[in-house]
């Protein structure tokens, strides 16, 4: 393979050694500096860190917005101090029940709250939060209320008490060590691409298969999960449980950590923490004042590290090193074949928006290793078709089935499970990231999903596609004709067996255009049923055995490209009628 | 593994523990008190009276100290009490009236064997048996049988409505005040928990006028106090309230009319003179921090000299000035201190009521615990 | 509960959502103006309460004269938190606001327990003070004021946003930016323009509820909750949803809480809230139609 | 006669690509002309490139024989340019009315007197002027984007595809009348992909293909000399 250089190992050790440097400076800081004091604010800086690692599964991974980490820390912490103070189980009992408790319960509320969006979102978990505090409170009987719980067990394992101090200190830190290590094997890879695309492009994840509201509720079980282990220590640490754990400040300082040190990032998290539990130490000096100069550090950090510390690092590492990233080594594999395709069936659709009508009865066939052209003017429905056939919109009639297997009932990423693939009128690829993750994606929903394999053939996908040179170059720097051929060749890496694309030759230079002809030949001669929409008549009369021509939502002619391309009606609704010209 | 840990903890403890010889001239008492949020009103107070009674150097002895917020969270509690103990030499810990703050502090003070000097309210701090906690400001089980008591035996009320906070300091008092009720023969026909955000206290009113008692008893912060106080002032029933009523902050707040009949338990009040050695600290205080003082600065200056004292008569590090506030007695500005066994050193309470006239109020019953 | 209370716990709903509204409107324009959170609005409402009260110890005149005084400084902190805490995030996610205006909130609250100590303090009441009588209902003057300022002011912001080129040229800033400028609006200026306006509704806000519910430096952050919830029920952007969510917030802490116990009252809320959320995922008036993403 | 508008070399590139290169046209005072092609052409591009909502990586543009390099959008608008984009683009939380008056740059006399044109010109939308402009239909919509840049009083008016959602005859005759009504009214340009919906309205034209300016010439020498026609359609 060309593209093959150093092992990956190198390449690790290079990219990883400021954060290893970081562990050894922090390390060596607690051993030298650390008096009692200190240990103590690098322990509390672990708890936060293990807080902020698992925020980062849902609001670094999963993109969403919650506000309601701040209440699994506080049910964590309830749980350990009521089970503890209340009934005096040991840590050995409370802990594993204080992660359970809180991932059970965001597990409950997934399903309704996760279909909200944004903001509605936000406030959903702020309202779970807030129900959770006044609960806290008032149930006085159970929480002890405002005062809360005193005699909360310390961490005892294995009959070994595990002290405040070096103790503990350790016992916490091996534990975001552990929680680290887990939410990185969680989210690197593959499922980290994963959520990159559910993140960032929902419409392409679902257009390969990917679940984005399960691979959204993983994540928010996870992130209480780790939030209800980091109340647990809270609790544990300090000894008591009040209802400040359930503070809205605890939530906001997630926040601020998980944004500061980096979103997404587990490095991002725990420099987050370590910074913001220490930034207001250190300012304690200015006594009254010293909260004004930690907002106004805290405002500079925002404005001047805008990918978050974890970030700033990175940019500053590679540009001391002044090189860029060595390509990492692919394993070779065989060509992308094709083993047959399934026959598209749509009959009688018909959908419209509002009372305007987008397609009205259309009938469409596509035959297994068959090229039907789909052609049109702007807004006769083209799109909506696409969008039809592949479950983004529900049709208002008709059907649409994929040899025997009817599409009703299922949704986007279904649909595309079944062997459906598509690209779309502007490509959806994740621009911060390279063409041959983007590609990489394509396997992300099957069961054995790994990277470096998933790269490999996804090099392969992109060398059909004319597009190895440019595989490591990210999306966002390349012209709209490679970013469209890098979306087919995604397309293409599923091996479907049905084939939609939106306008693919739009941008393309005269090479690329050939290069996607022989392509899209190919498949075709492989069984797979292709179905392209496009402007360029000349493009799509030299590759289409057959073409359709849509006006106002109607089939208006299909046939052979000669046929249709004479048919009266095309030429009017193209050129208009030769007697109006002046 | 385990004893790397071991060894660790071992090493740890050693460090800590050397002892330090400490000379009069370099003991420290770190005033960790919430200065921000929720409770920064009453912990400034606890503050200025800490830094007054340090600044004055009684008999000459130079206490080192720094200020340190606690703010609202247990957790910074515990930070700044580590970060205090860091340094060598304190002899004691002015700490925070923030009863959850003393309940997380308490455990460190005990395994490091340093006195907290507090003027908390919440009970239970001095309930659990800890040595090294000693509370100045006479405790809800002292303040709530005054105001209780006040309420029954003089008002000969016995119809009580109770408004209490739902947060550390009401919920504490309530649990006091209705046994208190109980015993003395009163029935609490009305009783609500308040957010201290509420801002409309028309809802509560309008319910607690429905059950027609002939008493207000309230245990609300400053602000919600005067808020309540100025709502009720349609209802003409008398109202008791609990300490914040009698900080002069409160009394800002409201016309001296609206304060008619309104009364309130307090440990003392600076403001309302009675002795020369108060008035002479009441002018001293508004000199120095331009504020009037309250009960808190009072107490927690009280506090503060008491161990200063302890230190001028030969106290030399923590251990020792422990035992003298365990076992010795202080005559202070309030009252006199002396500890019950559990830390508790102030056991009288007084009574403050408004007579409409201005924002100062009188003293009108002193309660000594039995 | 007798009708003559009820209707006076309504009058009292009335003059607290009228305060909440202008509380939640320049939340809301924020929003629409940047499509961020201003986080340090609760914080806004908190040192517009300050400013009246150190206005009032300066000069002894009534709030209704303090009240543009009030309005036109904190425009000016409302340019200066645009210029310091939006600009240049501008080009970033709406989450880098939230915590850009996060920490202004943390310099204003702090700020303000520095300079003006943490006890709750008074502002000057509006127009004198003392109870009106009406058949019965204490109609406090203050009250009164209260919802007549705040309907002005409601009023006049309407006014301003649908009546006067500026105030169109605003939303449409808000609504397509690019379309905007293409009209040849200045957007920047636009932008820059709505926090001030914000500022001087939350200040106003502050000044509003400062005389009747005293001011304290740590109440921002259950101010700022309020305006969020307001505007979530009411419909993301919905500049009269926000109204109406503000005074259905008033509803539930002077009204339902006389009928619930106050925490039940406030949980109850939330679970409106919720249910709203879960029945009408775009808020109760929806989200606004047509404006592009 | 010197031109209204001049394109000189004007080159539009994102992530490296250029959409629009080397574009060179002219506009004389008053003219409408065409710009024709199939989608992906580039003619929004241009368009936007024109009014300054994208850079351009090379070459120059000039109104009035003065430079727009470094004059932001807003600028432009206030100098006379209106830009009616495609997809309409209406400022849908706000009436038909407001839609309007938000694009006036003058005192509220004149601004009465162009609602009231605006209103003549389509009575479809005075009909609905307090309507939101979301409840309109596409049509409608269209007719307000048009609308609302008349009320510019623009000397330079750009159109990207005005004829989606509005039948072609219609925006015959508002063309007709824009430059009928308005003494001294603006140049067109027209952005437009069916060739007979400008057919009629435009005499001269450009052709665009793949970022590039094919051809250029009036409507019938551009059909018949087959450049166009492989813009729009084989053989």
């Amino acid at each position: 393979m060309s593209a093959a250089s150093a092992p990956p190992e190198r390449i690790l050790r290079a990219a990883h050694a400021p954060w290893l440097a970081g562990a050894a400076l922090l390390a060596l800081y607690a051993a030298f500096m650390g008096d009692i004091y200190g240990l103590r604010l690098l322990t509390q800086a672990g708890i936060y860190a293990l807080l902020v690692i698992g925020y980062q599964f849902v609001f670094g991974h999963a993109g969403a917005f919650s506000l309601a980490q701040g209440a699994f820390f506080g049910l964590g912490a309830y749980v350990t101090g009521i089970l503890g103070a209340k009934l005096g189980w040991g840590f050995m009992t409370t802990f594993p029940l204080s992660i359970l408790l809180p991932a059970a319960f965001a597990l409950l509320v997934a399903a309704p709250v996760l279909r909200l969006e944004t903001h509605y979102f936000a406030l959903a978990t702020l309202g779970l939060a807030q129900v959770a505090l006044i609960g806290a409170v008032n149930w006085e009987s159970l929480t002890g209320g405002a005062n809360g719980l005193v005699g909360v067990p310390r961490v005892v394992l294995f009959g070994a008490r595990i002290a405040p101090g070096w103790p503990l200190l350790l016992f916490v830190w091996g534990l975001v060590a552990l929680g680290g290590v887990l939410a990185w094997r969680l989210t690197r890879g593959m499922k980290g691409l994963a959520y990159r695309t559910v993140r960032e492009r929902p419409l392409a994840a679902a257009s390969v298969g990917l679940d984005g509201g399960t691979l959204r509720a993983t994540a928010f079980v996870l992130s209480a999960a780790y939030g209800g282990a980091a109340g647990a220590l809270h609790a544990n640490s300090l000894g008591v449980v009040s209802p400040e754990a359930f503070d809205f400040s605890i939530m906001v300082a997630c926040l601020t950590m998980a944004v500061v040190g980096g979103r997404g990032r587990i490095a991002g998290a725990i420099l987050g923490a370590v910074l913001l539990v220490h930034l207001p130490e250190w300012l304690r000096g200015l006594e009254q004042y010293y909260l004004i100069a930690y907002g106004a550090a805290l405002l500079l950090v925002v404005i001047l590290a805008p990918d978050g510390l974890a970030g700033l690092v990175d940019r500053t590492w590679r540009r001391a090193r002044g090189t860029t990233e060595t390509l990492p080594f692919l394993p070779s594999s065989a060509v992308v074949a094709f083993t047959g395709g399934a026959a598209l069936h749509v009959e009688c659709l018909t959908k419209s928006f509002g009372g305007v009508t987008a397609l009205d009865s259309v009938e469409l066939r596509v035959a297994p290793g068959e090229i039907v052209g789909l052609i049109g003017p702007n807004g006769s429905g083209k799109s909506t078709l696409a969008n039809l056939i592949t479950g983004l919109y529900r049709p208002d009639q008709g059907h649409i089935r994929l040899d025997n297997a009817p599409f009703e009932p299922l949704r986007p990423h279904e649909i595309a499970r079944l062997g459906v693939a598509r690209t779309f009128q502007t490509a959806e690829l994740i621009g911060g990231a390279s063409l041959i993750d983007n590609v990489a994606v394509a396997y992300a929903a099957t069961a054995d999903a790994n990277l470096p394999h998933a790269r490999g053939r996804a090099l392969n996908a992109l060398a059909q596609a004319g597009l190895s040179d440019r595989a490591w170059e990210e999306a966002a720097a390349q012209p709209a004709g490679v970013r469209r051929l890098a979306e087919v060749a995604r397309a293409v890496a599923r091996k479907p067996r049905f084939l939609v694309l939106d306008e693919p030759s739009a941008g393309l230079t005269d090479d690329e255009r050939a290069t996607l002809a022989r392509l899209l030949r190919g498949l075709a001669a492989g069984g797979v049923a292709v179905l392209v929409i496009d402007h360029n008549l000349p493009f799509l009369s030299g590759l289409a055995g057959r073409l359709v021509c849509l006006e106002a939502g109607r089939v208006i002619a299909a046939g052979t490209p000669d046929a249709v391309l004479a048919h009266p009606d095309v030429r009017r609704a193209y050129l208009g009628a030769a007697e109006d010209t002046p | 593994m385990n004893r790397v840990l071991r060894a660790a903890a071992v090493a740890t403890t050693l460090l800590s523990s050397i002892p330090l010889a400490a000379s009069a001239e370099n003991v420290r008492i770190p005033v960790l008190v919430p200065i921000t949020g929720i409770l920064a009103l009453e912990g400034t107070s606890q503050r200025n009276g800490a830094v007054m009674a340090l600044d004055e150097k009684p008999s000459g002895i130079e206490a080192g100290y720094d200020v340190t917020d606690t703010a609202a969270s247990p957790e910074t509690a515990v930070n700044a009490l580590e970060r205090a103990l860091s340094q060598p030499n304190v002899v004691a810990v002015a700490a925070s009236i923030f009863g959850p703050q003393m309940l997380a502090m308490m455990p460190i003070a005990a395994e490091r064997k340093v006195p907290l000097i507090t003027i908390s309210g919440t009970a239970k701090i001095t309930e659990m048996g800890n040595a090294y906690v000693f509370r100045f400001f006479p405790t809800d089980a002292v303040v709530k049988v005054a105001q209780a008591r006040y309420v029954v035996e003089e008002l000969k009320k016995t119809r009580v409505a109770l408004v209490y906070q739902t947060t550390a300091y009401g919920q504490s008092g309530q649990a006091h005040l209705t046994d208190n009720f109980k015993r003395l023969g009163a029935q609490i026909v009305f009783e609500e928990g308040l957010a201290p955000t509420v801002k409309d206290m028309a809802p509560v009113l309008a319910k607690l006028k429905a059950a027609n008692p002939d008493v207000i008893v309230l245990q609300l912060h400053s602000g919600p106090t005067a808020l309540f106080v100025k709502q009720a002032a349609g209802l003409n029933l008398p109202i008791v309230a609990g300490s914040a009523m009698h900080q002069p902050s409160t009394a800002a707040l409201l016309e001296p009319a609206e304060l008619k009949g309104v009364c309130a338990e307090s440990g003392s009040s600076p403001i309302s003179g009675g002795s020369p050695t108060m008035e002479k600290f009441t002018a001293a205080y508004r000199a120095k921090f331009n504020a009037e003082p309250d009960a808190f600065a009072v107490a927690q200056y009280d506090g503060t000299r008491m161990v200063l004292d302890a230190i001028g008569k030969g106290a030399r590090n923590a251990a020792q000035v422990r035992d003298v506030l365990a076992t010795g007695s202080y005559e202070g500005l309030a009252m006199t201190y002396k500890s019950d066994g559990t830390g508790n050193m102030a056991h009288d309470a007084v009574i403050v009521c408004y007579d409409g006239s201005s924002r100062v109020p009188k003293i009108v019953k002193r309660y000594a615990a039995r | 509960m007798d009708a003559l209370t009820l209707v006076q716990l309504l009058l009292n709903a009335t003059a607290l959502g009228a305060a909440y509204a202008l509380v939640a409107l320049g939340f809301v324009l924020v929003i629409n103006a940047t499509g961020a959170v201003n986080f340090a609005h609760g914080d806004l409402v908190m040192a517009g309460g300050f400013l009246s009260v150190a206005l009032a110890g300066a000069l002894p005149l009534p709030g209704i004269v303090l009240l543009p005084v009030v309005a036109a400084l904190m425009a000016l902190l409302g340019l200066a938190l645009s210029a310091a805490a939006y600009l240049p995030l501008r080009n970033r996610p709406p989450v880098s606001v939230f915590i850009s205006t996060i920490a202004v909130g943390v310099m204003l609250q702090n700020g303000a327990n520095a300079i003006f100590g943490a006890a709750p303090r008074g502002g000057p009441p509006l127009a004198g003070d003392g109870a009106l009588s009406l058949g019965g209902l204490a109609l406090d003057r203050q009250s009164a004021a209260v919802i007549v300022a705040a309907a002005i002011l409601l009023a006049a912001t309407h006014l301003l946003l649908t009546h006067t080129q500026l105030g169109k040229r605003m939303r449409a800033t808000a609504q397509d930016p690019e379309m905007a400028c293409a009209l040849g609006v200045r957007t920047g200026r636009m932008v820059a323009l709505t926090f001030a306006l914000a500022a001087a509704l939350a200040g106003t806000a502050g000044l509003l509820l400062s005389n009747r519910y005293f001011v304290t430096p740590a109440e921002g952050g259950s101010l700022m909750l309020k305006a969020y919830i307001a505007v979530v029920i009411g419909g993301w952007g919905r500049i009269g949803g926000a109204v109406i969510g503000a005074f259905l917030i008033a509803l539930f802490e002077s009204v339902i809480a006389a009928f619930l116990s106050q925490p039940v009252a406030e949980a109850a809320l939330y679970a409106v809230l919720l249910i709203v959320l879960f029945v009408r995922p775009g808020g109760i008036l929806g989200e606004v139609e047509g404006r592009r993403a | 006669m010197s031109a209204l508008l001049e394109l000189r070399g004007v080159t539009v590139a994102y992530g490296g690509a250029p959409v629009v290169e080397d574009a060179s046209l002219t506009l004389a005072f008053r003219e409408v002309a065409a710009l024709l092609g199939a989608n992906g052409a580039g003619k929004s591009t241009l368009l936007k490139a024109v009014m300054g909502l994208v850079p351009l990586a090379r070459g120059e543009i000039f109104l009035h024989g003065e430079t727009l390099t470094g004059v932001p959008p807003e600028e432009r608008a206030r100098r006379g340019i209106a830009y009616v984009p495609e997809g309409r683009r209406v400022f849908g939380g706000m009436t038909v009315r407001e839609n309007l008056e938000v694009a006036a740059w003058c005192d509220a006399a004149s601004r009465r007197r162009r609602l009231d044109e605006a209103f003549f010109l389509f009575p479809q939308l005075a009909e609905k002027s307090s309507a939101r402009a979301w409840t309109l239909s596409g049509g409608q919509q269209q007719m307000l984007a048009i609308g609302r840049a008349l009320m510019q009083a623009p000397s330079l008016l750009l159109l990207d595809e005005p004829f989606l959602g509005l039948a072609p005859v219609l925006v015959r005759e508002v063309v007709n009348r824009i430059r009928a009504a308005a003494v001294g009214g603006p140049g067109i340009l027209i952005a437009e992909q069916a060739f007979d919906a400008v057919a009629a309205l435009a005499p001269r034209g450009y052709a665009m293909r793949l970022g590039r300016v094919t051809a250029e010439g009036t409507l019938s020498e551009l059909r018949d000399s087959g450049m166009l026609a492989e813009s729009l359609l084989p053989r």
